[in-house]
């Protein structure tokens, strides 16, 4: 089972500097979230399934996108196992794919709101726009 | 800043003495020439007024004289010490080789000392005065000639790469309290660390097989204070009067210098005694700066009754084998 | 010159397999000092043990070297043959050349010529061996044991039992420690006061057992059975040996507001107090930081309605110095502080308390009588959430948690969770946990019993926030198993905290020379072999101080420790192993670089008169190393720049000796 | 030694008692070979070790001196291994600075259980010290046969 995708894995575990084995599965990452009810796998969810391989789901799931960065479960974690950057690595893996294109520049329009920051924006493109 | 001048200095020993402060003084000596200046005990005003000198060749640190001198009698000895030679002072202490209330210290300034060696490469053999200036020297000699040579051209080795101007520890400070200086001390010891291992190999072959096992070295070192040296002792099996073989003086030196290693405050006085040259204190150069970066740093003679880093460890020091290799 | 006999052993074809053993014999017999050399079949046996004493006899050896299996399996063995045949013991060398030559070697010319060479170092090294003789000294047939907790009182109990008088030391004014302040204990639900304060009484009637309450252990010294101790007998304003524990001066005390300690803080006592009712010795104090007579000299109500006379505004601290063969340290634990974990609103709510706390609010004598109500506002809580793990296992926060397993916390929830729904139905209770682990008799099933009895919901899952709201506790945790967030309302929450060794102990182990564990827990000298003993001699270890235990577990090892002290004090002199250091006062620089390294605190200085060139005499520090103390590692040996520490048994000579037979 | 015999390096190794040498020991009980040129110097603790013992080994011929001691945490006597590392961290690092090979001096931690380890230490190393043949910089000419 933790052959799985391994390749994926061991980039994920590299490019987030997060060693998932630390989690004791105590699951107070996941007692923090403040995007829980929105989210199809959770914090705990998340590291249980890259350590063992279990990515494609994830990278699939919107839940990636809930995710509010707010590291709420990386201050909270007794183990130190920083799920918020095993999500951002997923994001990554996903926008790296290639021909994955989650922002068009075509779809822009639609979303310029007053209240929105141009900068938010702009650099949501730069992450989303492949 | 005022100068402090050698009258200064008599002065203050004789004030000393004939208020009860102290009955023995340890100074420097004049000798036959300018540049001969040796330590000496002075009990009297007269001694002091004759023999009594302060000026550029005043290279001796006193601190390990203090072992025998404050046994010899109840009454406390003045000493007068120059920065460098506080670190050495407080070290002393922090091993119990004298009783600090024995010693009265008086901290002095110092500018730098002058080593008669580079003079004579530059001015010629026969000197019979060397005249201090601003930023330089005049020496005169037995024809009567006269040369002028610039200080930093003639600074003692380790003067230039001094550590500090400020004073450790005394008991009256004369003159201005200068301040720890950051000397680039280390630079040495790194170009050595560069070589490829052969070449560090022929360096250290080629300096210590001038070694004669004079042990002058041994013998002015203020960190080898043993009552008995372990070269000195036929119960030790290593004991060796005479260099007998190629390996014989790197025993003596490679342990001499583990023996000081974290007790050495980098003096200098073994380099500079050397009667062959050799840079001795590039090896005990090596292990502060070793010291320095696997355990954090450390100055011996700092503080007194701090912990040497070879008598203290943590849970995670570095491994042997990480100590070697490293950006060589 | 030494007179040496090789004895050289075949082990059947063990070694006689790969090793030519007469030319082994043969090879040693022209080595320096080598007088007499032979073999045989097993020179362990009674026939071989025989062939050596024939020879030590006949041949008037001084030394013997054995070719033979490693020492670690017959060194003693050919010591005492030594000793049998009037030969000093450690006159005696073993070669080991069966696992370290016959048997992982397989040809006979490499096996042969490796056991000679080994022979050889064996050779040198008794060539510079001398007679050690083993140091005896006395024992002083009394005990110290620091701390009046439940292993406290037991190890002295025990001890006292054996016919050994003790001392017990404690900080507090009264001795009990943390298992009074505790109201049921797991899994029997016995009260804890019901079983503690008989032995607490035992303790103060056992005549062999002197209890020093309010005082504190201020200087060690000496060594195994010679420790000399200085005890600081602090000052309680109220004389022990008058004072009958009426408690009049405590109900008369004007000074009401002082938190009372006993009860967490939880409500109030006077400035003059008797921390419970069962205290022992029951004798009142004066907390000098209340008392308005100390603080301003107006007052002196408490001295006034004394009928016994006992108050006293004037005792000071006392020094008391005692001698002691064995020292137990059992400094306890207390919860470590919670100020820094914020999401638990510990601080914000009153409502949020801790597992401690908790069994104050449901002890009868505690601050409400026993009744479980809410600190806030006193109403009977109908939710409550257990929260397990709180700075335990936490390896992130080292500035706030513990990374270890507080290991009694699982069981104590269960406890709390079972009593609470025993006692009041209508409460729905919650225990958030990450494991449980009950290994203990009876322990899961108790744990069992709370869930499937008496219905306490266990949720796999962690609180992640805890939020006053109103009067309410807004919980937000997770339940794994669901893959859900919770969203529970309480009335009470309760954190298990992490417990942590007494702060006292550093200070303790310091003066002990006892070391300790990064999470300042005492070492014991050998983690399963010898788990109730520090590694330095003499010092014993019990209950908590040596690493989280439940109140059993304390006691087993406060009855063992209690065993190895009596051991001690039964013997009436220490033989200790001579193999230890000594210096050389000729050559010693007193720089005290070797007892900075001493494991043991072995070393000492004094000074000594030494003779100086014309006549004059000089004092000099030099060190003095007590072989008593001395366990023989060496470590002085090396700090030591003059060589004037070596070790008895491991000279350096006799090493040098050994290296150059190797490499010649 | 006959001329044509493959060249064997000179191994000294100090075992500590508790765990090294035991550790020795128990790579005999199980037969796990490694090379006759190693040759064990027992010493209570790897603390006893004196630089200068190693100096000397390698002055009277030794081609590699390796030392052996409990794991750090795991030392009978609680510390004794810690001030072993340091002492042989600054003397391999100044060996090292006067040119000798560094791969000649080697600190390996072998607790009572490791017979294993201890036969492959010992393996590693001398094959590590045979491939940079004999000690010539540190040897003492006297002590030549």
């Amino acid at each position: 089972m933790h052959n799985k995708n391994d390749n994926v894995r061991s980039e994920i575990i590299r490019r987030s500097g997060v060693n998932p084995v630390k989690c004791m599965r105590c699951g107070k990452c996941t007692a923090t979230c403040p995007a829980f009810d929105t989210m199809e796998y959770h914090p705990h969810q998340f590291v249980y399934m890259v350590e063992s391989g279990d990515i494609e789901p994830l990278m699939n799931s919107n839940s990636l996108y809930q995710c509010l960065t707010c590291f709420a479960c990386v201050d909270r974690c007794p183990r130190g196992v920083e799920p918020a950057k095993l999500v951002e690595a997923v994001r990554l893996e996903v926008i790296r794919k290639q021909g994955a294109n989650h922002m068009k520049p075509d779809s822009i329009p639609a979303m310029v709101e007053e209240d929105l920051p141009q900068q938010a924006i702009v650099s949501a493109l730069r992450k989303y726009h492949k | 800043m005022q100068k402090i001048t050698r009258e200064n200095l008599i002065n203050k020993a004789i004030e000393l003495l004939d208020n009860g402060t102290v009955s023995r003084v340890l100074g420097w000596k004049i000798g036959e020439f300018a540049y001969d200046v040796t330590p000496a005990v002075f009990t009297t005003k007269e001694d002091l007024q004759k023999d009594f000198i302060f000026d550029d060749f005043c290279n001796a640190n006193f601190s390990k004289y203090l072992i025998a001198e404050t046994r010899k009698a109840e009454e406390k000895v003045l000493v007068f010490l120059k920065p460098c030679d506080t670190y050495s002072f407080n070290q002393l202490l922090t091993e119990h080789r004298f009783s600090r209330e024995k010693v009265y210290a008086v901290g002095i300034p110092c500018e730098g000392m002058l080593d008669i060696g580079k003079i004579k490469a530059l001015a010629g053999e026969g000197i019979i005065d060397v005249i201090p200036g601003e930023g330089s020297i005049t020496v005169k000699n037995l024809y009567e000639e006269e040369k002028t040579l610039a200080y930093g051209d003639v600074l003692t080795e380790r003067c230039l790469s001094c550590k500090s101007k400020k004073h450790v520890v005394y008991d009256e400070l004369m003159g201005e309290e200068g301040d720890v200086i950051d000397s680039n001390r280390f630079d040495e010891v790194e170009k050595i660390e560069k070589m490829s291992a052969d070449e560090r190999f022929a360096f250290w072959q080629s300096q210590l097989s001038k070694c004669i096992r004079c042990n002058a070295c041994r013998d002015i070192c203020p960190a080898c204070t043993c009552e008995k040296c372990v070269f000195d002792n036929p119960k030790s099996s290593v004991n060796n009067k005479a260099i007998s073989d190629s390996f014989e003086e790197k025993m003596f030196h490679i342990i001499r210098a583990f023996h000081v290693a974290g007790r050495c405050t980098d003096c200098g006085e073994c380099s500079r005694v050397c009667p062959q040259g050799i840079p001795l204190h590039l090896l005990n150069r090596k292990f502060i700066k070793d010291i320095n970066s696997f355990y954090g740093d450390y100055q011996a003679g700092q503080e007194e009754g701090s912990r040497a880093p070879l008598i203290n460890y943590t849970f995670d020091d570095l491994e042997p084998g990480e100590a070697v290799g490293r950006g060589v | 010159m030494q007179r040496i006999g090789v004895f050289v052993c075949w082990c059947g074809s063990n070694i006689a397999g790969t090793v030519d053993v007469k030319a082994v014999a043969e090879a040693l017999r022209s080595e320096p000092g080598v007088v007499f050399s032979t073999d045989y079949q097993y020179m362990c046996s009674q026939a071989g043990q025989e062939i050596i004493k024939e020879a030590i006899k006949e041949h008037k050896l001084t030394g013997v070297v054995v070719c033979s299996c490693s020492p670690r399996m017959h060194e003693a063995t050919f010591r005492k043959t030594a000793q049998a045949a009037g030969l000093n013991p450690y006159m005696v060398e073993i070669a080991n050349i069966r696992e370290q030559c016959s048997w992982i070697h397989k040809d006979m010319e490499t096996g042969t010529q490796k056991a000679i060479i080994l022979g050889r170092a064996a050779v040198a090294k008794v060539n510079l061996n001398a007679p050690l003789i083993p140091g005896q000294t006395p024992v002083t047939k009394r005990a110290l044991v620091i701390g009046g907790g439940i292993a406290g009182i037991q190890t002295a109990l025990d001890i006292a039992e054996a016919g050994f008088p003790v001392d017990i030391v404690e900080k507090k004014p009264t001795i009990g420690g943390k298992m009074a302040q505790i109201d049921k204990t797991f899994p029997t639900l016995d009260c804890a006061a019901c079983i503690l304060t008989p032995k607490m009484v035992d303790v103060a009637q056992n005549e062999n057992i002197r209890i020093f309450s309010y005082s504190e252990v201020q200087e060690v010294k000496g060594f195994v059975g010679n420790f000399n101790v200085k005890i600081k007998k602090k000052a309680r304003f109220v004389k022990e040996d008058v004072c009958t524990g009426c408690g009049i001066c405590t109900e008369k005390c004007p000074q009401k507001k002082v938190p009372n300690e006993f009860n967490l803080g939880m409500d109030n006592r006077r400035a003059v107090y008797i921390p419970f009712a069962q205290a022992v010795p029951k004798v009142a104090t004066i907390d000098a930081d209340y008392c308005t007579m100390l603080k301003t000299g107006k007052c002196g109500l408490c001295a006034k309605v004394c009928t016994a006379g006992a108050i006293d505004y004037t005792q000071k601290d006392e020094i008391i110095e005692e001698q002691y063969g064995a020292i137990v340290a059992a400094t306890g634990f207390n919860p470590i502080s919670l100020d820094k974990f914020d999401e638990y609103a510990y601080n914000q709510s009153k409502d949020v308390i801790t597992s401690l706390e908790f069994e104050r609010l449901t002890n009868a004598a505690g601050p409400t009588a026993g009744k479980l109500l809410r600190p806030s506002d006193g109403k009977h809580p109908h939710t409550i959430v257990f929260v397990q793990c709180v700075g335990s296992r936490c390896a992130a926060c080292a500035d706030k948690g513990k990374e270890y397993c507080s290991k009694i916390c699982c069981m104590y929830t269960a406890k709390h969770a079972m009593l609470t729904r025993d006692k009041y139905p209508d409460t729905d209770v919650y225990v958030f946990y990450i494991d449980v682990r009950t290994p203990g008799k009876n322990f899961d099933e108790f744990y069992r019993r709370a869930v499937e009895e008496y219905g306490v919901h266990y949720i796999k899952g962690m609180v992640g926030k805890v939020s006053p709201q109103g009067d309410k506790l807004m919980v937000q945790a997770s339940d794994l198993l669901a893959n859900k967030q919770l969203h529970i309302e309480a009335d009470l929450v309760v954190l298990a905290a992490a417990i942590e060794p007494d702060k006292s102990a550093r200070s303790i182990a310091t003066m002990l020379t006892a070391s300790m564990d990064t999470n300042d827990f005492f070492t014991e000298a050998h983690p399963k072999l010898r788990p109730v003993e520090s590694p330095t001699a003499g010092v014993f270890l019990s209950g908590t101080c040596q690493g989280p235990k439940d109140i059993p577990e304390t006691v087993s090892q406060a009855s063992a420790a209690a065993a190895k002290v009596i051991g001690l004090l039964a013997k009436d002199k220490l033989t200790s192993n001579p193999c230890v250091a000594h210096a050389d006062e000729l050559m010693c620089n007193g720089c005290s670089s070797c007892a900075n390294v001493c494991p043991y605190g072995a070393i000492s200085y004094i000074d000594k008169e030494f003779r100086m060139p014309n006549r004059t005499t000089a004092i000099r520090r030099v060190a003095s190393v007590n072989p008593a103390v001395c366990q023989g590692c060496g470590a002085c040996t090396v700090a030591c720049p003059s060589g004037a520490m070596d070790l008895n048994g491991f000279e350096s000579a006799q090493i040098i000796a050994e290296v150059d037979a190797i490499c010649r | 030694m006959s001329i044509n015999s493959e060249y064997k390096p000179k191994i000294v190794a100090f075992c500590c008692n508790w765990c090294s040498y035991a550790g020795a020991d128990l790579a005999g009980s199980n037969r796990l070979a490694y090379p006759e040129n190693v040759k064990i110097i027992r010493v209570p603790c790897s603390c006893r070790v004196n630089p200068m013992f190693i100096l000397r080994a390698f002055q009277r011929g030794a081609d590699g001196v390796i030392l052996c001691g409990c794991h750090p945490g795991d030392c009978h006597y609680t510390s004794g291994n810690y001030y072993t590392r340091r002492r042989m961290a600054l003397l391999f690092s100044m060996l090292e600075y006067l040119g000798i090979e560094k791969e000649r001096t080697r600190v390996e931690w072998v607790s009572a259980a490791e017979g294993a380890k201890f036969a492959a230490t010992m393996n590693d190393f001398t094959q590590t010290v045979a491939a940079l043949g004999e000690n010539k910089r540190l040897e003492d000419l006297r002590c030549k046969r």
